[in-house]
């Protein structure tokens, strides 16, 4: 499967909830120590798609969505792992009075998903948010 | 669930939280309401010991950094013992580790804070 | 969601490979460290969730199934956790000069499973095999 | 990946393979691998030593059990060093803890051997 470029995909659903996001660090944990990673590297995972599902939560808290589930979705090929986050915890829309809050976790939750993967995007979809992350093995 | 949380006085009187396991989005609210019950019982130093912490993330990162706030408008200060690699990378990669005192032991705290105060 | 006894839902989703069956134990200790279990209790799910897809992906060998899956699904609620492992490896069909073979690992994973969770049924399904395990909490 | 394997002599030349991490459907093909070659090479007692072990399923008890099966047929013996209570367990509730012999340590494997011979 890997070999001919195909991705082997793991997918995990948890609730949009402080209580799961262990439970996503856990699974990526297993899914990057199978690949061609270093040691930090492995950790770069766990702490970046931690983050990302925290950010989910946090959402989901503020916009009342207790119903909400998160997605991560890990495609797997010899020398890249993409991992897609996706909630359907509603829009992330700031009121404006807290804005610019530097200590805000979600900042500084954004600023270490960088830090730690090689690239990510954040897409709105349709009632909640799809984060996408890129790390390249054997760099 | 992985995670634990204590409070011991230092021989100064100094109150040391130390933590235990991962501190994350589920777990750090718990470390919130006790830095805000010493700060209310009137701290003026705290110690956060990070030893026999394995998980760090940014909610735990924000709490500290709200503690540190409040505790630095009564011209006080707060002190991590962080002897991890692993965690105190978290504090080196988001630049924190220049707005926190970071020690290796609680040994290395103790004559840091004696010294500043 | 828990307290009205509506269970949260934890589903992972993984090739049905070797490598592959370590996640889904790694994804079970997150689960069953949030619940009520203690520390033995934790690895007795780890364990039986492994043996479940251990077995699954032996017959994913065995009946040449290179594309199937395995489904776990953990319903969780206050003093109890149902997990289902579901595959599609094809039937479970022993060809007759293999049965009896008391060193079969899979003898010892059937083995294993039952001393270790409460209760476990086992049900073919259409090209696949559904295996249900329940465990109580606070016990 | 979480696993090691290695092989060395005992003072008496007995081999032991040493295992490390987890051992499950995916590594135990490579401790069946390293068990038949020293079959083949002509070994009479084996141990297998277990103590860094934190992960052993059906698998691994399986390919322990047909190395057993083997090495009895030419009148041997394989010993397992397992300290860890977890592991052991496995062992136990299966009833395999009666079929092998087990230690504690590597130097109480040594003297039951010896005592075998
Ligand atoms: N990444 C960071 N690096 C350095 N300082 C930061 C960082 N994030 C926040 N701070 C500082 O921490 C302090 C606390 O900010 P604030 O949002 O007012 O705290 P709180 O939300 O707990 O009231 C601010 O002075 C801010 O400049
Ligand atoms: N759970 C068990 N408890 C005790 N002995 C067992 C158990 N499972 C298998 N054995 C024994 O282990 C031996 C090896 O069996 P066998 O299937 O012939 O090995 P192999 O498949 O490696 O050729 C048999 O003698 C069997 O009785």
């Amino acid at each position: 499967m890997e070999a001919n470029g195909e991705p082997a995909v793991v997918e995990l659903r948890i609730p949009c909830k402080p209580e799961y996001v262990g439970v996503a660090r856990l699974a990526l944990l297993g899914v990057a120590s199978r690949m061609r990673f270093s040691y930090d590297q492995v950790e770069d995972v766990r702490l970046a798609v931690g983050e990302a599902c925290t950010t989910s939560v946090e959402w989901a808290t503020k916009n009342r969505r207790d119903d909400s589930e998160i997605t991560v979705r890990s495609s797997i090929t010899d020398d890249k792992l993409t991992v897609d986050i996706i909630d359907d915890a509603g829009e992330r829309e700031e009121s404006p009075g807290e804005q610019n809050k530097e200590s805000d976790p979600q900042n500084l939750g954004a600023l270490l998903i960088t830090l730690l993967v090689d690239e990510v995007t954040v897409t709105p979809r349709n009632g909640g948010t799809h984060v996408k992350m890129v790390k390249y093995a054997g760099q | 669930m992985n995670f634990k949380i204590d409070t011991y006085n230092m021989d100064s009187g100094v109150p040391v939280i130390t933590l235990d396991g991962e501190v994350d989005v589920y777990t750090a609210p718990q470390l919130k309401q006790q830095m805000v019950s010493l700060l209310e019982s009137g701290t003026t130093h705290m110690v956060i010991d990070l030893t026999n912490v394995e998980y760090f993330d940014s909610t735990a990162l924000g709490v500290l950094i709200g503690g540190l706030k409040r505790i630095r408008e009564r011209d006080g200060n707060l002190s991590l013992i962080c002897p991890s690699p692993r965690i105190r990378r978290v504090f080196e990669i988001t630049g924190l580790d220049k707005i926190f005192d970071i020690y290796d032991n609680a040994e290395e705290a103790r004559s840091g804070i004696a010294a500043l105060r």
